[in-house]
């Protein structure tokens, strides 16, 4: 039975629904993997919160400029068309709502939209929050791109967050391996399951209540 | 005639006392202002307030003032990173108080500081334990928290090129929080590759004007670039590529 | 492949509905974006609000606006000047009401708009009485009023060259308040003297990245211009020295 | 009896009472005189709050571009070492405190050194109040250049002000064509009397109690 697909299958189901012209953010981590699936022709904006937009690939090996980096701190190149920009106008971006989408990470999203992804709780753990916050609250879609469940087979998908909370309901979609869920007011919708899964089982898994799209209905006529 | 330009780093720190508050330009590595903290290393100072993106990276720069102990405080957005283990073992053994604040809220919060804005409703960090305690309110219909400006008595920040006025460009991701906290702190140290002669940097071209520049200190050209231009042939970390795959 | 370019003002424009806010960049008439206000004033909307730092000079631009009586409102720091005779006359007759702004809050505010901050605390206009009615808040012993964001549905900008991402430079003072305006507004439409090339606008030095930029036209170099550069020959309004002295 | 001394020698009194080095903005009017009073020699950076650090004098006619202009909306040029910003940025230097000295004419200025410059608050005028609230909260120094009676012979120096304010609290010293005063905690100190002018006389001449600098008693000796 097939109930999961693969992180790089994720990213280019992420890819897929980004347009033409959109402006991106892409958080740190499995998010970044995104950029390698973006539609070759089509251009796509990458803003990183360090103070650029147009980002570009990786450089070669033997080519790494370490004034040139995204958020993660890994080095990138720049496009024809990017502009360097300070750290107070880049959040601006943000802020200000000019980001199309930006993806993110997630320990858990509630059925609200409201996003946990920058601490545990765990005590003695270091905190750390970066630009999770400002993302959160920063894009027109705040997508989250994240395994369904936890290593220890807990929903990610939750009825109200238990770690401490990046953003209230600001999510508007989460891609996870066994599914594409919106939210909606009314809750989680599927809006695209993968392999094996139905509306029926994801429920059943996450212990949640779950609506269908129209596009669940008929994944290939989405 | 106005010559902000001193001849050495360690002239450029002296004046900074224990007790003082010191913002340091850079997001990680890129932009970290490190021959001035190194400066600020041989001179001394204790029980600092440090405000910065991270809180260090290996063992150089930030982490190196870090290890001193001569930092009580660090105001910041992201410390935990998998090269910040000077930070993480003061942090772990209460040596040293942690301040974290999100990095938008952070960035904004001295730019206000530069701006003389009093403060200012902030929608980043609603309904977060990191908004906890501050004044909320909702405006046409978003919520925001009320947020205050961050200052300091010195800045360090680390730039391309400057001239005698002060005024300084950057290159590429490493403007970063340099324009900022030159405008946020009462006096602003400067390190740049090389100084410029006035009026060889374009009017139009100008990131920080040198308004807000007190003193400017040549450190040298980076090992990767010649004439500003990048030629390739380093790691992330700026070491040669010999020496890393040594 | 993205292209903002648009082929005339009159098509970018278009869509500029009756009642619409609308920001106009520049200061008296430098950085004006002339031909967008010819284009909107062909297009014929009516009951604008119009924000800008004046209310208009001469005859021509934002004056020319006013004169077809299309402008409910405007929102400025400093419409009384030696050449407003338009915008005097109207307020005169009472055919067009006046939010008056001191200059900084005004600059100040359209940045919170495109910022995306809810509300500020500022310093200017403290015991006056544009503060008056104003929420007041006295912050570490300085008094402050709080200011709210000034937000539109379109803003016409002028910038001395643009690319088809909509990546700006400006020219001179002209640059103004294009970059402050075209962060604030919904759809924001710059003109320019040229498009160029994707990649022949320096990344160090783009003034408005292209995310604030919906749409661009070129609309020709100003004559006091030869590529760019300035050649001289012009009055202060720009009309050639022999028209001036004739 | 020699009581007043010339627009253009109070523009040198002022200009000679500014340091090398010094921020200034020069406020429309009569204060732009003071640029032509700026010792030869000093480097002192010209502020206009439409953009611009490093401003320089009038053009030689012929070459007057209208991209480059003042506060004042006159043509000016560029000094090297100048810079261009936008309407924010040149607010965030007034508002955070960053200029040294302003000069700014007036109507009014209390002994507390509240000002009054922009509206005579006369029924039926046009209100325009453009930087003039900026300029006096925005200076270390705010300077005030004036004559010291009106036309009508009222003194500008009053105990409060009649006409809306710009600012409160705000001035620090006042240039007038009689005499220099400090503005104290204790009221209109004078710093130096001009001519015939005596601290007495120009008690008499206001109708307010004035004190006496140091700098005043011995004027040479300053």
């Amino acid at each position: 039975m097939s109930t999961r697909i693969s992180r790089n299958d994720l990213a280019a189901k992420i890819a897929a629904d980004i347009p033409e012209g959109a402006i991106v953010n892409l958080g740190i981590g499995a998010p970044t993997l995104v950029a390698d699936f973006l539609p070759e022709g089509l251009e796509i904006i990458l803003h990183t919160e360090n103070g650029m937009l147009g980002m570009g690939p990786q450089p070669a090996p033997g080519l790494v400029d370490p004034d040139l980096i995204n958020a993660g701190k890994q080095p990138v190149t720049e496009l024809a068309g990017s502009a360097y920009f300070h750290h107070a106008d880049s959040f601006a971006m943000m802020r200000g709502g000019h980001l199309d989408v930006c993806v993110l990470g997630a320990f858990q999203v509630s059925q609200t939209g409201d996003l946990a992804n920058w601490s545990t709780g765990a005590p003695g753990a270091i905190p750390a929050v970066g630009g999770a916050m400002d993302l959160a609250i920063g894009a027109k879609d705040v997508y989250v791109m994240t395994d369904l469940l936890t290593k220890q087979g807990d929903s990610k998908l939750v009825e109200s967050c238990t770690y401490p909370l990046t953003g209230v309901g600001c999510v508007t979609r989460v891609y996870t391996d066994h599914a594409i869920f919106d939210v909606t007011p009314d809750g989680f919708r599927v809006r695209e399951p993968f392999g094996d899964n139905t509306v029926e089982s994801l429920s059943e898994l996450i212990g949640l209540a779950l609506t269908e799209s129209d596009a669940a209905a008929s994944p290939k006529g989405n | 005639m106005i010559d902000k330009t001193m001849t050495d780093a360690a002239a450029a720190v002296a004046d900074i006392p224990d007790g003082a508050t010191v913002m340091i330009g850079g997001f990680g590595r890129a932009g970290q202002p490190v021959e001035l903290i190194d400066a600020l290393i041989a001179r001394g100072a204790r029980d600092l307030t440090i405000i910065n993106n991270n809180a260090g990276n290996g063992d150089t720069g930030l982490a190196a003032l870090l290890a001193t102990g001569g930092v009580r405080k660090i105001v910041c957005s992201f410390p935990r990173q998998s090269d910040s283990w000077v930070f993480d073992a003061l942090y772990r053994d209460g040596k040293i108080e942690l301040e974290l604040v999100p990095q938008g809220n952070l960035a904004e919060r001295i730019r206000a500081a530069g701006a003389g804005i009093g403060a200012f409703f902030s929608p980043t960090g609603v309904g977060t334990e990191l908004a906890a305690g501050k004044e909320a309110r909702t405006i046409d219909g978003r919520d925001y928290v009320l947020e205050y400006p961050i200052r300091a008595d010195f800045a360090l920040i680390s730039a391309l090129s400057g001239d005698r006025w002060g005024n300084l460009v950057y290159r590429k991701t490493a403007r970063n929080f340099g324009p900022i906290m030159a405008a946020a702190a009462a006096t602003t140290i400067a390190q740049v590759d090389a100084v410029v002669p006035l009026g060889s940097i374009d009017p139009e071209t100008v990131v920080t004007p040198g308004i807000y520049v007190n003193r400017v200190v040549a450190v040298g050209e980076r090992r990767w670039l010649a004439g500003g231009e990048f030629v390739g042939g380093v790691t992330v970390e700026g070491a040669p590529l010999e020496e890393a795959s040594a």
